[in-house]
C-alpha cells in the first residue's frame, strides 16, 4: 500500500485551536519582519551567543584558537546531522546512526591496528558495511514496510552488538598516522575534517535545494501517495535516503577516529540525540518548516557554542543541561512563533 | 583449579591454610590507611594563582563529581585557579576541553577518568606545551616508568593499586565460603581498570583449589535495565553459586535487586569495590553485600594536586598508588552513610589533608 | 458569535451577519440568511467564496468573527445537528462502525455500548441502502460508500433522520453522482419531509433543480441573494454564482474524430477489478469512460499509468509500446494522469501552490540540473492568473487554498506539461460549473490541436455531455459503447445498470486501496 | 492550524508496491487465520521462547522463581512502557520519559534519605513533578504547535539537568524501608510491583480500549482533522496523553527506586529505547496495527524473556544485543506480512 501518510512532520499535529494559529493582528509588514527574522534566527542567535560568550570571557573564548577548533572538532557530528537531516526530509526516521558511526569507527581502528588492514580497505570495508546497513533497514522499511522507527531501533542494538562481537568493548587507540593526517591536517588554521564535512554539505546543498530531487524527497516525505502519483519514485528516494543516513554515518565515524585516534563500539552514542536536535533545530531556519543542510549545519554549531560557552563561564554540568534544553525548546519555540503565517 | 604460582608461600594445598592467608591480606588493608609521604617535599606558595584545568568524561559520573569538586577546593585552599571542563560522556567535547585547556595555556591539566586513548594526541600536545597532565582513577597505576600506567606523555598518574582491589576482592570470596567459592564476576570489560582487577581476582581464585568462577560482561549503560535480570539468571542457572563479585559498587545495587528477587539471599554473598555510600548501606544490611574495598576520592584529588604541583615546578611524580580500605559488615554498623564526605573521613580520617599541607610547606 | 437556543418556532438554521477573516482574506462578509423547517437549502458559490468556512463555523470547529449563528430545536431543546464536512473527515484507518461512533459513542457503564452502537448503526447504514460491513475499514471503501459512512455518522451523531432539526452536507455528494448520489439526496430529503432543515452544500446544478426549495448564493464571501428554485433554471444559478457571466456549456464536438493514429491503445488489459479491455484513444477526441461504483472503470487510470500492476494485457502510447511500470514512464512517454482522489493523490498540503505546479519530476526551469526558481516564480504567476487560482499568490501553501483551487491547480499541472495523451479522473470534482466548464474548455481547445484524452468518471452525466464517445464498464468489462450526448444518457444508465445487476456489481474492496 | 496530519504511525509511509500489499491470492481462510496468527502472534512467540529456553535449560529456566522473578523485575519498564504507549496512540513522541523516570526515583532517593520526607510527601513531590513536566511539555506541543520529539529532547536534558542540580550525581541508597516495602513485598511469590503495574495496565486497558477516550485518542492520533471536525476534544487529548505519559514515567521511577533501594538521575536512561521498542513491538499484536496496552504489556515480557533467556545459555552480551535487535525487527516483520489485509 502507498497508502499512509508521512510519519515525519515538523509542525506538531494541531497546534493551538484554529484560530489562534492564525495571527490575525500581525500586519503585512510585521509578517514579512518575522519571516525574515525566522529565516535567519539562528544566524541571529549563533552571532548573540558568540558575542555574549566573549564579552564575558574574552581571554579565552574568542580566540582564533578556540573558534578554529571548534569548527573541525564538530565536524563529525555535523556530518551525521546531515545524514539524519536526509532521512527526517523524505519522513523517516535513522536511530541506528549513531550506532553506525560507533561500529564504524571502532572497527576501522580494530582493522587498522589488529589486523594490519591498509587505511584504504578498512575504509571500504566500513563504507560497505554502511551502504549495507543502510540497505537491509530500507528493505524492510519500504518492502515489508515496518515504521523506520522500529526498524532502526533493532537496527542499532544489532550493528553495536557485532561491533562489539568483531572489535571488543575496549576503547582502540593507536591507529595509523595515514589516517589521522587525513582528518586533522590543518589548512587555514582549521582541521581538514571541518572542509570535509563542508563538502559534503555543499553537495547535499546543491542536491536537496538546488536540484530537484530535494523537492522530490520533501515531496515524498509529505504526502508520499501524491508524491507517487505525481510521478517520483518514492520507494527509490526513500531507499536512497536511508542508505544515505548510514553512509552519512559511517563516514562520521570515520572521521571520528581519524580526528580522535581511538575508539570503541559505544563511542558514538553520545552523538544521537545531538543530531537530531540540530536537524531539527536547523528546520527552523534558512527555508522555515522544512529540514535543510545550512540549518542543521548552523545548528550543531550553534548548539556547539552554547555548550562551549557554558562550559568555560565555570558553570555546573548540570545548569548546561538545564540551559541547553531550555534553549533547544525556547529556540525552536521563538523562530516559530515569529515566523507564523495566516 | 591451578594454583601453579602462589602468593607468597609455597602454596600446600589445603583450603584452611588458604583461608588464612587470605584473611591475612585482608586484615592487612582493614585499618585506617595512614599518610605516607608520596614524595619529597616541596613548597608550593610559589605557585600561587597558577591555573589548573579540570577536565572530566561525564560529571554524571559521581566518582568524577567526587574527585573534581574536591580538586577544585583544595587548588582554592592553597590559592590556586581552576576551570572545570564536563566532557558529558562525548568524545567530541573531551578533546575540546583539553585543546581549550592547552590554547588557554593553563599550568597543569587533571584528566579525571578520560580513557587516555581517546585523548592521546592532545595529552602529547600538552607535553610538548610543558604542562603537566596528571591522570587520576581511571588507569592502573605503575611506578617508575612514563606516565606511571597511564599514556607515557602523562606526567603522573593517581589511582588504587587495581591488582590489589581484585586480589581483596578475591580473597573476601575465599574466606567467606571457607576456600569453596563459587564465584560469578561481574565484569564491565569496556572499563580502563576491568582487566586489571579482574585479573586480580582470578589471580587468587585460581589459587584455591575448590574454588571456581565464571565471569559476565555488562556493557555501562546496561548496568541499570540488565544487571537484575543478569544476576538473578546467574543465581539460577547455577545453584551452587555462592559469592558474586560486581567490580563496582554501582553494579552491586542493581545485582542486589536481581539477588532478591531471585529468593537468594541466603545463598549469594556480594562484595565490590569503591566504598560509596549506597553500597555501604548495603554492606551494613549485610544480607547480601558482606564486604567492600572502599577508595577515597577526597583524597584522590589531594593526590592529583599534589602531582600536579610537582609537575608545575619540574619535579619527578610521585608514588600514584592510593590506598584503600577493607571494611566488612561489622566495620560499617555505625558508619554515618548520609553523606559520602562522611563516610570518607570515617573510614580514612582527615590526617592526609594535613600530610599534604605539610608535605607543600602551607602547614 | 453566539449560539443561542431559540424557540420552538424557530427555524433550524439562522446565520446573522456572519463575518471570517483569514489574514488579508475576507472569507465571509456579513453572510445572512435562513434555512426554514422542512426545506432542501442549497448554498451555493464559486470556489473559495467561503461555503466550508460557514460550515466550519456553524460546526462550531471554528469562531466566526462577526454575527451571530442560531439553531433552533424542534422541542425547544438543543438543535440536533448532523454535519457531513468537505472531504468527509473520516478516520481512513479505522472501521466503519468506529467511524460512526466518532465524537457520539454510546456508553454503558462508561463504556462503549458496542451491541448498541452496531445495532444503530447498522439500522441508518439499511437506511441509506449501503452494502458493505460495519467492520471494513474505511480506507478500504469506494467513493461512494466513503461518503454514505460519513453521511451515516451525521445521523448517528445527531439520533438519525427522525427528529434531526438540521442536516448540513457540505458537497457530500461531490464525489458521487446517479444511483449514489441519489441515496445521499434522498436522506436529505427524508430529514426535511420530518421537518428538519437541510443545508447542501454543492456544484451541481441539476441536484440543485430537483431537490433544494430555496437557494443561497455567495460571491466572494457575501450573500449574492437567495431564491426560490422553483422559480429559476440552470442558468439563472449559474449568471447568480459567477457574477453574470456563464461560460457557454461545452459539448461533443460533434464531428468525426480525427483520422490518425491511435494515442492510446489498450489491449487485453487485465488486472485488479478489470479484465480483457481493448478500447483505443486517437488524437483530438475525448473518450469517456463510466460506470456504476465497482464496475471497475476506475480502477483503468492507475493500472494505465502503473500504480496498479496489470497481470496481462498491452498499452501503446502513440504507437510505441510502453510497459506501464510507473507513473514516471507513463508521464515521459507523454501519458498524463490526473487522479481522482485530490486530497491523498494529489497534493502536498505543506508545499506551495508553485511547487505543486511544478513536482519535480517534471520541473521544466532547470539549467543542468539546477532549479531555476526565479523563473518557475514568474511561469507560476503566469499559471495561477491563467487559470483563475484564487488567491492567485503561488507562494500560499496549497492547504490554504479552497478544494476546488486546488482542483485547478492539479488541473493546470497535467495540462501545463504537454501530454499527448491525457487520463482525466473525475477531474472537477469540487470545481464550482462555471469554472468547470471553463476548465473544461480548455481540455476541449487542447483536443481541438490533438489531444487525445480518456475522461474517467463514475459521473456518467459528465461523461455523456463532453465526451465524443462513451465507453461503458460493468463487473470489470467492457458491455458497450454508445454515442456521447445527454440525449443519450438513458441508454447509458442503462448500459451501466443492467437489469438486476446493481446488487451483482458491489463495490470490490481492493479498488480504493492505494 | 488543526491541518496537519498524525505523526507517528505504525506502518511505514508506503509499502511495497500496491499490488504487493493485496495479497491477492490468499483466500478467505487463509486471510482470517493470518489475521489471527497475527492477533496472538506474541503470545505464540512468548509460549516458543519459553519453550525453547525451557529445554535447553530445564533446570534452571523452567523454574517458578525466574518466572516470577522476572514478572517483578521488569514492572517498572513494563509501567514506563505503558505511557508511551499512550502517547504513542495520540500520534506524539515522549523522548523524556526515561529521564523523568530517573529524575522522578532520584529526587525520591533524596528527599527521603537527605531531607527527611516522608515517604508519601515524596512521592507528592514527584508525581506533581511529573504532572507540570507533562503539562510544560504540552504547552509548547499543543500551543505553541512544536513537534514533541524535540520538545521532549529538550526536555529530557532539561529534567536530567534539574535533577542532578537537586539530588547530585551520586546513586543515594537507603531509602525507607516503608517504601521499598510497598514494591518488594511478594503476593503469591511476585513482587507486589507487578500487580501495581497489572492495576495501572487494567485501568489503562478499560480507559483506552472499552471507553470512548481510548478510540478518541486513536482518531486524534490518526486523523486530528476529522477528529477535530467530530467534535473530539483533539488539544485536550494531546495535552491529556503527554501529561499522563509524564506521570506514569514518574511512577515507574518510584517504583524503581522502590524496587532497587537506590537511585541516580541517570539510572533510568538505558529504559527509553525498550520501552519503545515494546511498545511498537506491542502493536503487533491484539489490535494489529494499533499501539495497544496487552500488547505493550506482552513485549515487554517477550523482551525479558529473550535476554534472560540468553543470559541463562551463558552467551555473551554482544549476542544478546545481535539477536534481540534481529528479534525486534523479524518479530515486526513477520507480525506484518501475516497480518496483510486486502
Ligand atoms: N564507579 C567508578 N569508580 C571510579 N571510576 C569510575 C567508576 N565508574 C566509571 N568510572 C570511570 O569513569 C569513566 C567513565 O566511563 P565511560 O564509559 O564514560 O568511559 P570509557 O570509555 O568506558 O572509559 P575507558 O576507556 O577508560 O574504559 C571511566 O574512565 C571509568 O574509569
Ligand atoms: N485556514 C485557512 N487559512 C487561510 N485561508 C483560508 C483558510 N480556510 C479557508 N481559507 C480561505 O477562505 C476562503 C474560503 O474558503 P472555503 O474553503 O470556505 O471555500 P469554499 O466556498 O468551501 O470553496 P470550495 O467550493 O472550493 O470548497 C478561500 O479563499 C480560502 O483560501
Ligand atoms: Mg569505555
Ligand atoms: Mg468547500
Amino acid at each position: 500500500m502507498v497508502t499512509t501518510e508521512s510519519t515525519v512532520r515538523l509542525e506538531a499535529t494541531g497546534s493551538g485551536s484554529p484560530d489562534e494559529a492564525k495571527g490575525t493582528g500581525v500586519g503585512v509588514v510585521g509578517r514579512v519582519g518575522g519571516v525574515v527574522l525566522q529565516r535567519y534566527a539562528l544566524l541571529v542567535a549563533l552571532a548573540a551567543l558568540i558575542a555574549v560568550f566573549s564579552i564575558l570571557r574574552p581571554e579565552s573564548f574568542f580566540s582564533t584558537a578556540n573558534l578554529t577548533s571548534t569548527l573541525g572538532i564538530q565536524a563529525s557530528l555535523a556530518l551525521l546531522a546531515l545524514g539524519v537531516t536526509v532521512v527526517l526530509l523524505v519522513g523517516e526516521f535513522d536511530l541506528s546512526a549513531a550506532s553506525v558511526m560507533g561500529m564504524s569507527a571502532s572497527v576501522v581502528a580494530y582493522l587498522t591496528t589488529a589486523r594490519d588492514f591498509s587505511v584504504l580497505a578498512a575504509l571500504g570495508v566500513v563504507l560497505v558495511a554502511g551502504l549495507l546497513i543502510g540497505a537491509v533497514t530500507s528493505f524492510f522499511v519500504v518492502k515489508v514496510g515496518i515504521h523506520s522507527f522500529i526498524v532502526t531501533l533493532g537496527m542499532g542494538t544489532l550493528v553495536t552488538g557485532a561491533a562489539i562481537g568483531l572489535a571488543g568493548t575496549t576503547t582502540i587507540g593507536g591507529v595509523p598516522q595515514g589516517l589521522t593526517d587525513v582528518f586533522r591536517t590543518e589548512i587555514l588554521g582549521i582541521e581538514a575534517a571541518f572542509f570535509i564535512m563542508l563538502v559534503v554539505a555543499l553537495i547535499g546543498w546543491i542536491l536537496l535545494q538546488k536540484m530537484p530531487l530535494g523537492r522530490n524527497i520533501f515531496f515524498t516525505g509529505e504526502a508520499p501517495t501524491a508524491a507517487a502519483l505525481a510521478g517520483i519514485r518514492v520507494n527509490a528516494l526513500r531507499v536512497g535516503s536511508l542508505v544515505t543516513s548510514s553512509v552519512l554515518a559511517s563516514l562520521a565515524g570515520v572521521m571520528l577516529v581519524g580526528q580522535i585516534g581511538a575508539a570503541s563500539p559505544s563511542i558514538a552514542a553520545p552523538y544521537l540525540l545531538p543530531a537530531y536536535a540540530a536537524a531539527f533545530l536547523g528546520a527552523t531556519a534558512f527555508t522555515p518548516g522544512r529540514f535543510n543542510v545550512w540549518g542543521t549545519l548552523f545548528a550543531v554549531y550553534l548548539l556547539a557554542v552554547g555548550t562551549t560557552g557554558f562550559q568555560l563561564l565555570g558553570l555546573s554540568s548540570w545548569v548546561t543541561d538545564v540551559f541547553n534544553g531550555a534553549v533547544l525548546i525556547l529556540a525552536v519555540a521563538f523562530s516559530r512563533i515569529f515566523g507564523r503565517k495566516t | 583449579a591451578d594454583a601453579e604460582e602462589p602468593g607468597g608461600e609455597g602454596g600446600g594445598g589445603d583450603a584452611s591454610a588458604l583461608v588464612e592467608e587470605m584473611q591475612g591480606l585482608l586484615d592487612e588493608y582493614s585499618g585506617q590507611p595512614e599518610f605516607g609521604e608520596p614524595g619529597p617535599a616541596f613548597d608550593a606558595t610559589q605557585l600561587e594563582g597558577r591555573t589548573i584545568a579540570l577536565i572530566a568524561i561525564d560529571l554524571r559520573v559521581p566518582a568524577l563529581t567526587e574527585v573534581t569538586d574536591s580538586a577544585q577546593d583544595v587548588a582554592e585552599q592553597i590559592g590556586l585557579q581552576t576551570t572545570v571542563f564536563d566532557g558529558q560522556g562525548n568524545p567530541t567535547l573531551v578533546n575540546q576541553g583539553m585543546t581549550q585547556a592547552i590554547n588557554s595555556g593553563v599550568d597543569a591539566i587533571i584528566s579525571v577518568g578520560l580513557p587516555v586513548q581517546i585523548i592521546a594526541d592532545q595529552i602529547a600536545a600538552a607535553a610538548e606545551a610543558g604542562i603537566p597532565v596528571v591522570d587520576v582513577i581511571n588507569t592502573p597505576p605503575e611506578a617508575g616508568v612514563p606516565g606511571q600506567g597511564s599514556d607515557p606523555n602523562v606526567y603522573g598518574n593517581v589511582a588504587p593499586d587495581s591488582d590489589l582491589v581484585g586480589r581483596l576482592l578475591g580473597a573476601t570470596a575465599v574466606v567467606e565460603t571457607d576456600g569453596a567459592a563459587n564465584v560469578a564476576i561481574m565484569n564491565t570489560s569496556e572499563l580502563t581498570v576491568a582487566p586489571v582487577l579482574v585479573g586480580g581476582m582470578t589471580e587468587i581464585l585460581d589459587e584455591c583449589e575448590d574454588c571456581e568462577y565464571t565471569e559476565t560482561d555488562t556493557a555501562l549503560v546496561d548496568w541499570s535495565t540488565e544487571l537484575p535480570g543478569q544476576a538473578a539468571s546467574v543465581v539460577r542457572s547455577n545453584p551452587d553459586l555462592n559469592f558474586m563479585l560486581p567490580i563496582y559498587d554501582a553494579m552491586t545495587l542493581f545485582a542486589s535487586t536481581g539477588v532478591r528477587q531471585a529468593g537468594a539471599v541466603d545463598q549469594v554473598d556480594m562484595a565490590s569495590f569503591n566504598g560509596t555510600a549506597a553500597a555501604l548501606d548495603l554492606v551494613a544490611e549485610g544480607d547480601i553485600a558482606v564486604a567492600n574495598v572502599a577508595q577515597n576520592n577526597d583524597w584522590a584529588a589531594w593526590a592529583a594536586v599534589d602531582q600536579a604541583l610537582r609537575g608545575m615546578l619540574g619535579m619527578d611524580p610521585a608514588d600514584p598508588v592510593l590506598p584503600v580500605r577493607y571494611v566488612t559488615t561489622d566495620d560499617v554498623q555505625d558508619l554515618d552513610t548520609s553523606s559520602q564526605m562522611a563516610v570518607n573521613e570515617a573510614l580514612f580520617g582527615t590526617e592526609y589533608r594535613d600530610g599534604y599541607l605539610a608535605l607543600w610547606g602551607l602547614a | 458569535m453566539t449560539a443561542a437556543v431559540a424557540s420552538p418556532a424557530a427555524p433550524p438554521l439562522l446565520v446573522r451577519g456572519v463575518g471570517k477573516q483569514f489574514g488579508a482574506t475576507h472569507a465571509l462578509r456579513d453572510v445572512t440568511f435562513e434555512v426554514r423547517r422542512g426545506e432542501v437549502h442549497a448554498l451555493l458559490g464559486h470556489n473559495g467564496c467561503g461555503k466550508s468556512t460557514l460550515v466550519k463555523i456553524i460546526s462550531g470547529f471554528q469562531a466566526a468573527d462577526s454575527g451571530s449563528i442560531t439553531m433552533g430545536g424542534l422541542d425547544g431543546a438543543g438543535a440536533r445537528v448532523g454535519i457531513v464536512h468537505q472531504d468527509l473527515g473520516l478516520c481512513r484507518s479505522a472501521t466503519v462502525v468506529e467511524n460512526c461512533g466518532m465524537g457520539s459513542f454510546q456508553r454503558r457503564l462508561g463504556m462503549i455500548n458496542w451491541k448498541q452502537e452496531r445495532r444503530v448503526v447498522a439500522e441508518i447504514l439499511t437506511s441509506l441502502g449501503a452494502d458493505f460491513g460495519l467492520d471494513d475499514i474505511v480506507a478500504d471503501l469506494s467513493p461512494a460508500d466513503k461518503a454514505i459512512t460519513a453521511i451515516a455518522r451525521a445521523l448517528k451523531a445527531s439520533g438519525g433522520v427522525e427528529g434531526l432539526d438540521l442536516l448540513v452536507l457540505d458537497e457530500a455528494t461531490a464525489a458521487l453522482r446517479g444511483p449514489d448520489a441519489e441515496k445521499v439526496l434522498s436522506a436529505a430529503r427524508a430529514v426535511a419531509a420530518h421537518g428538519g432543515g437541510v443545508l447542501l452544500v454543492t456544484h451541481h446544478m441539476s441536484e440543485v433543480l430537483a431537490d433544494a426549495d430555496r437557494a443561497t448564493v455567495l460571491a466572494s464571501g457575501r450573500v449574492v441573494d437567495t431564491v426560490d428554485v422553483a422559480g429559476v433554471t440552470e442558468d439563472d444559478l449559474l449568471r447568480l454564482i459567477g457574477g453574470g457571466k456563464v461560460p457557454p456549456k461545452v459539448g461533443p464536438s460533434g464531428r468525426q474524430a480525427s483520422i490518425g493514429d491511435e494515442v492510446l491503445t489498450v489491449r487485453s488489459l487485465t488486472g485488479a477489478a478489470v479484465h480483457d479491455l481493448d478500447f483505443a484513444v486517437r488524437p483530438g477526441e475525448i473518450v469517456g469512460l463510466t460506470g456504476a461504483a465497482g464496475a471497475g472503470h476506475d480502477e483503468v487510470p492507475y493500472l494505465l499509468c502503473g500504480v496498479t500492476k496489470r497481470s496481462v494485457g498491452s498499452i501503446g502510447v502513440a504507437g510505441e509500446p510502453y510497459t506501464g511500470r510507473s507513473v514516471r514512464e507513463a508521464q515521459q512517454s507523454g501519458l498524463g494522469v490526473l487522479p481522482a482522489d485530490r486530497l491523498r493523490q494529489g497534493i502536498v498540503p505543506r508545499a506551495s501552490v508553485r511547487e505543486n505546479l511544478s513536482p519535480a519530476s517534471r520541473a521544466s526551469h532547470r539549467t543542468g540540473g539546477v532549479l531555476r526558481v526565479q523563473r518557475e516564480k514568474a511561469w507560476a504567476r503566469d499559471i495561477c492568473a491563467d487559470y483563475a487560482v484564487m488567491p492567485p499568490d503561488p507562494e500560499l501553501p496549497m492547504s490554504a487554498l479552497s478544494g476546488g483551487n486546488q482542483q485547478k491547480v492539479l488541473f493546470a499541472r497535467v495540462l501545463e506539461h504537454d501530454p499527448r495523451v491525457l487520463v482525466l479522473h473525475e477531474p472537477t470534482q469540487g470545481v464550482d460549473e462555471n469554472t468547470r466548464r471553463a476548465l473544461l474548455r480548455r481540455v476541449r481547445d487542447l483536443v481541438d490541436e490533438g489531444l487525445g484524452v480518456l475522461y474517467v468518471s463514475s459521473d456518467a452525466e459528465e461523461v455523456a455531455e463532453c465526451a465524443d464517445r462513451v465507453l461503458v464498464m460493468r463487473r470489470g468489462a467492457l458491455v458497450g459503447e454508445l454515442p456521447a450526448g445527454l440525449d443519450h444518457i438513458d441508454e447509458i444508465y442503462a448500459a451501466c445498470y443492467a437489469a438486476g445487476d446493481r446488487n451483482a456489481a458491489a463495490p470490490t474492496r481492493e479498488e480504493n486501496d492505494r
